[in-house]
This record gives C-alpha cells, structure tokens and sequence, in this order.
C-alpha cells in the first residue's frame, strides 16, 4: 500500500500558543480520515501546513506526496465568474479541461442548469457546490478538504460522501475535517484534541 | 388625475400607447428635420461674420438645448419611480439616459468642427463648452451605473438617486463653471454668441430645435417600446398584443 | 436658395468640409440611435411570435402524443 | 432622543477610528501620494517658481480631489462584505446617521490630515505666505464637500464587482464646483484679493452636501443591499 | 400568545426564477421554528425578505415584529477590531453595553482569553461563536438565524441549542435554518420544498 | 517546458480578462474615467491654451501615476480574501508565473488603455502633434513599470493589518524615476528634441521590472499567505 501522508511528531504553535503537539499520521492510499477537535483545535493550521501553505511555527516532519488538493476555508473561486468559467480556470492548474467534463462535474454536484450563472447570483450552499465540483475533475490522489460539509444539504452531503469513498477506492485518499459525525464504512478519526497541549 | 397616471403607469397600455405615437411621430419628425436642415443649409443667408460655418447652429443649439432638457425628463422619470414605485418610470429612466448622451455628444461633436474655422481650435475651454462635457459625464455615469447592475429593479433605483442627486447639482455646476471661466477668461479666445439672431436664421432654428425635441420623444418612445418587449416576452399582454 | 450651384452648396466659400461633416455626423448618430432600437424591437417581436406559434402547434401535438 | 442620537454617531464614529487606526496603511499613504505628486509637478514642469506659484493652488485641489476620491471609493466595501451593513440597515437608528458617522470619521482621517500638512506642499510650491490658512480653510471644506459627495457613489456601487472606475465616473462630474470654487478661494488669497465669498460658497456646498449625501447614500446602500 | 410574525401567501422571485410560492407561517411566541429546504430553495432570500433587507421580488404580505434581530451567512464582525470592540459595537444599536456585559457572553460562547485578541486571528468556529455571542446580549424577542451552526463544534452546538431554547422559554420566538436535523423538543419545521414553485 | 509555461500564461491572463470583459464597462469605464481626469486640469489650472500646452506632459502623467499606483495597490488583494491565492500558490506552475499574468493583464486593462486614448488628452490640452506618437510610447513603458512596483509592494502587504505603510513608502521611490523618466521623453519631444535616451531608459526599466518583480511579488505572497 502506498504511503500518501506521513507526519511524525507534528506539533503547532500559533502566536504565542502551543496547539498540539505529538501528532502520529500515516495516511495510505485506500483511507478515509476524518478530523476532529473542537473549535481552534489546530485542524485548519495542521491542513495548511501540510497543504504547504504555512509552515511557520510548525515542529516535526511532514511528509506529503506532491499530487495533492487542498480545499480550505474560504473556496478560491471568483463572484464575477460564471460557474463554467470558474471550474475552467480553477481545477486546471494550467491544463485545459474540455468543457463537456466540467458540465459533468456541475451535473455530478447539482447545478444542472446553472453553468452560465454568475457565481454571486447563487445561494450559499450552490457556491459551495461549484467548490467541490473540483473533486470530480481532480488527478490528485491525496485530498485535504476543511469542512467540505458546510452549507451543504442532506442530498448533497451524501452524494459528497460517495465521492470520497469512490475516491479511495480508485486508490485516493482523504483527509477531512468536519463537525459532524459521519457514518460511513471504513472512516478513520484523528481527535486533535487527544494531542492538545 | 390618479386614474391617468395609473393609466400611463402600466405596461400593456403604455406598450400600446408607444407603439401608436412611434407609428405617427416617425414621419412627422424626419420629415420636419429634412425640412429645417435643407434651409438652414441651403436657404437661409450666411451670417455676416461667421459666412458659411454658422450653419451648423441648426444642429449644434438644438442638440444641446434638448440634450440639457432631457437631464431633467430623465430625473423627473427617477423621482417618479422612487416616489410612486411606477415600473414605467424605470423603463422611461432607462431609455432617456441613450438619448441624452448621444445629443449631448452631437452637440460636443459639431460645436468642435464649429470652433475649427472659428476658433482656429477643435476644442477651447469656454465656459459653455466645458458645462456640456460635464453634462455628456453625468450622462454616462447614468449609463454606466445600470449596465453595471445585475438585477435591474435594484438599477433603475440606483439611476433614480443618482440623477436626482445630479438634478440638485446641475445648477451649481453651470453657475460656477461660468465663474470659473470670467475668472480666466483668456484674451485669445471670444465667444461670439449672445448677439441678436436675425429673423432668417432664427426661423429655421426654431423648426430644427421643434424636430429635435420631437426626434427626442420618438427615440425615447423607441426605446422603451423595445426595452417593454424585452421585458415581459413572456407575458400573456404582450403575446396578445403582438398577435 | 442662397447657393448658385451645387458645388458651391458643396464648398460654401471653404467653410463646406466643416459643416457637412457636421451635419453627415450628427444624422449618422442620430440615425443609429433610432435604427437600433427598432431593429432590435423587429427582432424580439418576431421573436416571441414564433415561440407563440411554436407553442400553439406544441400544445395540440402533445395532447395527440398522449392519444394512442 | 437628540442627545442619543448624537451619542449614536459619536458611538459610531469612535468604531471608525479605531479600525482606521489599527490600519495606519490607509491615512498615510494617500497622504504620501499626495506629496509625491505634488513633488512631481515641478519636476514636470521646470523648477521656476513663479509659474509653480501660479499654478500651485489648482495643482494642490486637483491632487486633492483625485486622492480624495479614490480613497473613497471602498468607503462601505469591508461593510457591505462582511455583513456590517446589513445590522446597520436594521439597527433602530436610522441608516443615514450611520452614513454620516462613517463619512465623518473618514473626512477626519483623510481631509482633515490632509489639510494639515498642506503648508508643507504650499512652501514646495512656493505659494506666498498669506494664502496658506485659506488653503488650509478650503482644504478642509472642501474635501467634507467630496467625501459627502464621494459617499454617495460609494453608497450606490458597493455590490458591484468592479466598482472602483464606476464610482469615479458617477461622482467626478458632482465635484466640479468643488474644485472651482476651492482653487479660486486660494488664488485669490494668493493675489491679495478676500477669498471669503468663494470659502462662503464651499461651506454652503458643505452644507447642501450634509443634508444630501447621508439620505442618498442610505437610499443607495438599502438598493445595493437588495440587489 | 402574541404573534410574532406572519406571513400570508408569500412567494419569491429571484431574477426569472420563481423559487417558491404560497407560504403561510405564523410564529407565535415561545416557538422555535426550524426552516428546512435543499441548497437553493430560498431560505435565505426568505430571512432576508422577512428582516425587510430585499423586499425586491417578493410576492404576499409580511408581518414582522419590530424587536428582531437578524445574523445571516455573513457575520458583520471586523477581523481588525477584537471581539470585545466588535461585540461593543455590535451588538449595541448606540445603547452602551457594560463590558461585564460582553465578557459574559464571550464566557457564553466558550472564548475566555481571547477578549482582547483580533478576531482575524481566530479560528474559523471561533470567529462564528463571535457572532453568536450577541445572542446573550440582544433584547429582542424574533430571532432570524442563517445556518448558525455552522463551523460549531459538537459541544457549542449543544450551547446554542440551549441558548434558543431558553429564549423561547423567556417568552421569545427564533426561526433558524439548518441543514442539519435538529434534536430539540417542541421544534416546528418549515420544509421551503414544499413551496418549490 | 517552455511551450507549457507560455500555455499557463497565456491561460492566466484569459482568465482575467475574461472576467473584465465579462462588461463592456470594464474597458469602456476606465476610458472615461481618464477623460473626466482630464478634464479637472483645465478647471484647476484655468482655460489658457499656452499653460495646459506647457503643462500637458505633467498632468498625464500624474494621471497615469495615481490611477495606476492606487488600483494596483489592491492588485491581490480580491484573489487573497476569496482563496483563489492559496490554490494559485498550489498549482503546479510557479507562483511568479500567475503573478506575472495577473500583473500583465491590469496593465492591458489600464496602462495600456490609457496610452490608447492619450491622443484625445492631448488634444484637449493643446499638445503639439509630433509629441503624441512619444506619449504613448512613454505611457505604455512606464505603466508598465508601473504596474510591476506596484505589483511588489500589493504582493508585500495585501495579507498586513499593520506594517503596509512602511511597506508602500519603500515601493512608492521606485516609481519616481517612471515619473521623471516619462516627463522628461514628452518634453523633450514637444520641444522637438529626440526623446530616445528616456525612452530607453523606461524600456531599460521595465525590463528590470519584469525580471525582478514576479519573483518578488511571489515570494511576497507566500509570506501573506503563512501570515
Ligand atoms: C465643443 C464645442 C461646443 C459646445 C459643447 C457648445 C455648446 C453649446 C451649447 C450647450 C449651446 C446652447 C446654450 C444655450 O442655449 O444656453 C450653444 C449655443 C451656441 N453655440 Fe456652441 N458649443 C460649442 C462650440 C461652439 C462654437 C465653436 C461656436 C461658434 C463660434 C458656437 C456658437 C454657438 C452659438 C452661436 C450658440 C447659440 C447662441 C446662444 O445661445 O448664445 N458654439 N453651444
Ligand atoms: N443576488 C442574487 N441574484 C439572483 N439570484 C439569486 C441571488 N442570490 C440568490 N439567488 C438565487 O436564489 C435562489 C435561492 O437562494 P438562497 O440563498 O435564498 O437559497 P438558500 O435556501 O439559502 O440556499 P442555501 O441552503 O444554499 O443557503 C438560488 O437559486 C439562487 O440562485
Ligand atoms: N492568523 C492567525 N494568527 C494567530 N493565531 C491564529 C491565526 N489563525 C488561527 N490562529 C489560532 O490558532 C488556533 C487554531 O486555529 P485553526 O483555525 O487551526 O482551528 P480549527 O481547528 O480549524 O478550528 P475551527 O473548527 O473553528 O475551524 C486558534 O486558537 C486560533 O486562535
Ligand atoms: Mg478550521
Ligand atoms: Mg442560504
């Protein structure tokens, strides 16, 4: 099994407070984890630092194979663009994708009819949406996703279920946080607490 | 009083209304253009100063004269709409804004070929002048504020306050560019206006200045016709009205 | 009429560029700003009459569909 | 309720500055701009100074109204982005006085500062002496002028994506009187005639403009926040 | 029991779309109502319609009491200010809240030590609870909350429950959206779908 | 490799200028905008044909500086408050690539169309004919300088709640050679003299800019980003 995510004895400082420290992760291809901890447990800080984002304050060693997505807080997509457009640019990376997959991918998370639609005309939950269409474009084979859950309905949180679990089974793997308690097969929790300092 | 107003206020009888008066005005104001601009051009005598140049102030004072005007049409629409809530006092808004700014640009654009032989300049910094470059940017303000809106209930609103706070500002501003400019008043340039206009000239004046306001009143009325079919398409009115 | 022939109507004592540009210019503007709307009026109306044919042929048509 | 409603704005007001000057960034460097452009112009122009004399008190406005009006384009941008507009528009007070507390707070960050270092641009500029406190008086009035009349764009553009440019376009013609009226205050200070009339003229301009902008600018905010 | 808000017949249209119509609705006193609805359906718009902030495109009549507050998707906190200035000024209205007052409700909200901190350095969950806080110091008695659970963890869940169920018991009333099913006695649900038009 | 980088860039800059052309406003607007600018000149400085001619070098210049300077200080900061910055800094291309596009497409969106329409100012303010060509060529160089300090000092401080003054005071002396530079060829031309050593130098100039800025701006934003 493929090793995707190794991190030894990680530990975070923000500003003057030590968050966590000890964390022991390994991650292999096939694996769903979900991470927990209460609110300014570190879940964001730690996703950052592995996504590369922010590594200042961080003590140990995070390993991470390069083929990664990482989809924090706020979604990195533009108002003034329509769907369509958004995905084009965003899911990229540089490589143009034919317009007939990105149709799939807002088919896939429920925008059928949206495709042309400014992204600020929509609701909270359908922004969102166009976010994780991402998931269904992406090569990446480790995903790093903060509350990928949020604003999402009861359909759609059990279709985003599906995705990640097709995910690891094609041989992905996953790391996310959420709040809530998720009932699937196989899922994985690392409690951020249990390492609070 | 009331029941006109509401009378004028809804769209399938305004549409209908448009429709009629555009069918009449068409002829009567391109016939009443060619008209006066065939005597001005050919008929009336030259000006003994200017020769042959002043000619153009058979199109350069009416476009200005109604292009001032229809700030005014056009902030007088905005109230309405603001006040009374009437949907076709956005549609009138909307459709003025075009209208003005393409007089006031004419007016700009011929006073300029205008100051060539006169001036020696295709553009001065005369008082008059620079008043109809500020009312050619309050125009387009207008127009750009709508376009630039999605949802365009929320933009004629936005038109609305913007024209009025324009209307309160209108008169300052020609005020005081009048001072500004017998402040400067540079001994190069002098204007020749303001000397008495004899009969002959002013006679096809006043017709060009009558078509152009009936010119205004027919785009004005084009355009909304256009903008109520664009509107409700999907209405059952219309599809009646059309059918 | 003041002008004794065509070119001098043309020309008018050299001022003839200056105030025929202005005139061509101004109806040209103006011209536009009437075409356009009407134009574009011609063609929402067409428009919507042929989504009303369209309709009215659809409505019998399905109501047959759902026949046999 | 006068008494509250002035505690209000105070209230209001105090909110401003104190976010204002958690972010220093936004009074100095328009400030700087200033004075680089202000600099510029003799660079421009060649250093003789009776020509910057002359030309100082238009230089001095232009610059003005143009930092002035580019600051406050995003006068309600972080208000209406982060929801504070919205509990505005539904606190018991009426949006307007928001308006005017927010409009105050900013005209003290950047006319009023600006008015105060404007000596310093009247000796770069080599303008006499005696008409630098009419400048300093036109200054202030003036850009309470602009900031009430910049608030209104800002009022109706700050749902736009875009709004910047916009905001230029609607406002800059409104302004004309402003600048006429400022730059003939201190040119004729500068010639040893009595400015007062022209001063006159800015505060009634100030004045109209205090009555306007805050209904105007709440009118546009409650549009903006509907579309 | 007094009533509180009251809609008749109301129908909403966003741009060409008719999101729902019909809806009936009173809420009285002491009723905690949870407005339900797949991502799209309108409840925001309808939050939005009810507090009087875009009345545009709303069809039906609507009675709402004056004495009501309002938090949406946005939370109208300044992350250059700390949560103590933003709650000062927040939750105010122009009326001086005693900072007792507020550290009491960032006590609430489990944000001891943190008064004096910039909100821009807070969590996400944090900076959420922030805005929540204004719940323990508002006197009005309609709540209109958009999604107030998200980014909470499992324990402020709980708190906030607790908080609108002692405001409805104090005579209030509270109409909130959720994604989430919500475990709490006495709740009323409006499913927004019912109404799609 | 390099065709690939090309592709990204070219794609980059599509992207952006999509969404500005999404509305025709967004090209038409900044149009405008500059001629009202324009216009404030002759109002501040007054009507006589001789001075504004004098002056005209100065004054678009000082156009060009403060619409260019105050818009690209917000360069990134749109792209940093919705994410987009943390997957750009993600992709697999180099960062200073995306920065590069991004600071190439507000210059074709304000630079560039400043330099077109500049013809049109100097009719207005009575510039000689053989100066125009020069003006435009000096316009789009050194806004592209322009564009490219203002890029480094955005990319510096568009994540700061404080610092961003210290940070803008040091980019802002970069551009002061741009301003000197560019009124110095448009003099120099309108006097009939050859402007090709100032010319030369904005080239010389935005070549360093090229090269240097990216790398900085990117380096800049990586620091925002871990802020
Ligand atoms: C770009 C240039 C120009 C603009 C924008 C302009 C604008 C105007 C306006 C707005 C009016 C109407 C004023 C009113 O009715 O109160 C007007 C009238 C007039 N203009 Fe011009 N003008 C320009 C150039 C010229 C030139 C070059 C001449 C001729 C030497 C000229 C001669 C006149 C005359 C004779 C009138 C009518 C007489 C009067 O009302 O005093 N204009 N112009
Ligand atoms: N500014 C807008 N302009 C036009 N249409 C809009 C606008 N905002 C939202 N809409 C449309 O209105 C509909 C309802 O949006 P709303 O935000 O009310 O949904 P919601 O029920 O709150 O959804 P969510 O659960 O995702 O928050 C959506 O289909 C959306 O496309
Ligand atoms: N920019 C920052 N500067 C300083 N401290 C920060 C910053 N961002 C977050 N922190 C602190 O780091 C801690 C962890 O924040 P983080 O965002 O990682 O929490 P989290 O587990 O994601 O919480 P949540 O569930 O609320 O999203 C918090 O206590 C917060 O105060
Ligand atoms: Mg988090
Ligand atoms: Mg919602």
């Amino acid at each position: 099994m493929t090793q995707l995510l190794k991190l030894q004895d990680v530990g975070l400082e923000r500003g003057v407070r030590q968050l966590f420290t000890g964390v022991q992760l390994e991650v292999a291809a096939g694996e769903l984890w979900q991470l927990v901890g209460s609110n300014g447990s570190g879940k964001t800080s730690l996703l950052r630092a592995v996504a590369g984002l922010a590594r200042l304050g961080v003590q140990g060693s995070i390993t991470c194979c390069p083929s990664m997505l990482f989809q924090g807080h706020l979604p990195g997509l533009k108002s003034a663009l329509t769907c369509r457009e958004n995905l084009l640019w965003h899911a990229s990376g540089g490589v143009a994708i034919p317009l007939s997959g990105i149709d799939h991918a807002l088919a896939e998370v429920g925008l059928v009819g949206y495709e042309d639609t400014v992204l600020g005309q929509l609701s909270a939950g359908q922004q969102r949406r166009v976010g994780l269409a991402r998931l269904w474009l992406s090569k990446a084979s480790l995903w790093l996703l903060d509350e990928p859950f949020t604003a999402i309905d009861v359909d759609g949180s059990a279709m985003l279920e599906q995705q990640l679990l097709r995910h690891c089974q094609n041989g992905g793997a996953v790391v996310f946080t959420s709040h809530q308690p998720t009932a699937v097969a196989g899922l994985r929790v690392l409690d951020l607490n249990q390492y609070a300092a | 009083m009331w029941a006109f107003i509401h009378k004028f206020g809804s769209p399938p009888w305004f549409f209908r209304f448009a429709s009629t008066a555009v069918r009449w005005l068409l002829p009567v104001v391109i016939g009443a253009l060619v008209f006066g601009a065939v005597w001005g051009l050919l008929y009336a005598p030259p000006d003994f100063r200017q020769g042959n140049s002043y000619r153009i102030i058979f199109i350069h004072v009416p476009s200005a004269v109604v292009a001032l005007a229809g700030y005014y049409v056009m902030a007088s629409a905005g109230l309405v709409s603001l006040v009374w809530k009437i949907k076709m006092a956005d549609t009138a808004m909307r459709a003025v804004a075009p209208v003005g700014a393409a007089l006031t640009f004419v007016a700009l654009v011929t006073g300029a070929i205008w100051g060539k032989p006169t001036w020696g300049a295709w553009w001065v910094w005369d008082a008059r002048i620079t008043s109809m470059l500020i009312l050619f940017f309050l125009y387009l303000g207008v127009i750009a504020l709508f376009e630039a809106y999605d949802n365009k209930a929320a933009a004629a609103k936005a038109c609305a306050v913007l024209s009025l706070v324009g209307t309160v500002n209108i008169p300052i501003i020609y005020k005081s560019v009048d001072w500004w400019y017998s402040l400067h008043q540079p001994a190069s340039i002098k204007f020749t206006g303001e000397t008495a206009i004899d009969a002959s000239m002013l006679y096809p004046l006043l017709v060009m200045i009558a078509a152009f306001y009936g010119l205004f009143a027919l785009l004005v009325l084009v355009n909304m016709r256009t903008e109520l079919l664009a509107t409700y398409r999907q209405s059952a009115w219309l599809r009646s009205e059309l059918g | 009429m003041y002008f004794d022939s065509v070119n001098a109507a043309l020309t008018m004592e050299g001022h003839g560029a200056f105030v025929w540009s202005a005139y061509v210019i101004t109806f040209l503007v103006l011209a536009f700003m009437l075409v356009q709307p009407l134009l574009r009026g011609r063609r929402l109306a067409r428009a919507i009459r042929a989504e009303q044919r369209r309709q009215a042929a659809e409505l019998p048509a399905e109501g047959g569909g759902h026949a046999p | 309720m006068q008494p509250d409603l002035l505690k209000f704005l105070g209230f209001q007001a105090q909110r401003h500055l104190r976010g204002a000057l958690r972010r220093p960034g936004d009074i100095v460097n328009p400030l700087v701009f200033f004075l680089m452009v202000v600099t510029l112009f003799p660079l421009g122009l060649g250093p003789d100074p009776d020509v910057l004399a002359d030309l100082a008190p238009g230089i001095v406005w232009v610059v003005a109204l143009l930092s002035s009006l580019l600051v406050s384009g995003r006068l309600f941008q972080s208000d209406f982005e982060d929801g504070t507009l919205e509990q505005l528009a539904l606190a018991p007070h009426p949006l307007a006085l928001s308006v005017l507390a927010e409009i105050a707070s900013h005209w003290l960050l950047s006319g009023v500062v600006l008015a105060l270092v404007s000596p310093v641009f009247a000796l770069m500029l080599n303008m006499p002496g005696q008409a630098i406190p009419v400048l300093m008086a036109s200054l202030l009035l003036g850009t309470l002028c602009l900031s009430l009349f910049g608030a209104i764009g800002a009022a109706l553009t700050v749902g736009l994506r875009r709004g910047g440019v916009l905001l230029s376009l609607l406002i800059i013609p409104l302004t004309v009187p402003v600048l006429i009226f400022g730059t003939s205050a201190v040119r004729e200070a500068v010639l040893g005639y009595d400015p007062g009339s022209w001063l006159a003229l800015l505060g009634a301009l100030s004045l109209v403009g205090l009555v306007v902008a805050p209904i105007a600018a709440a009118a546009g905010l409650r549009i903006s926040l509907e579309a």
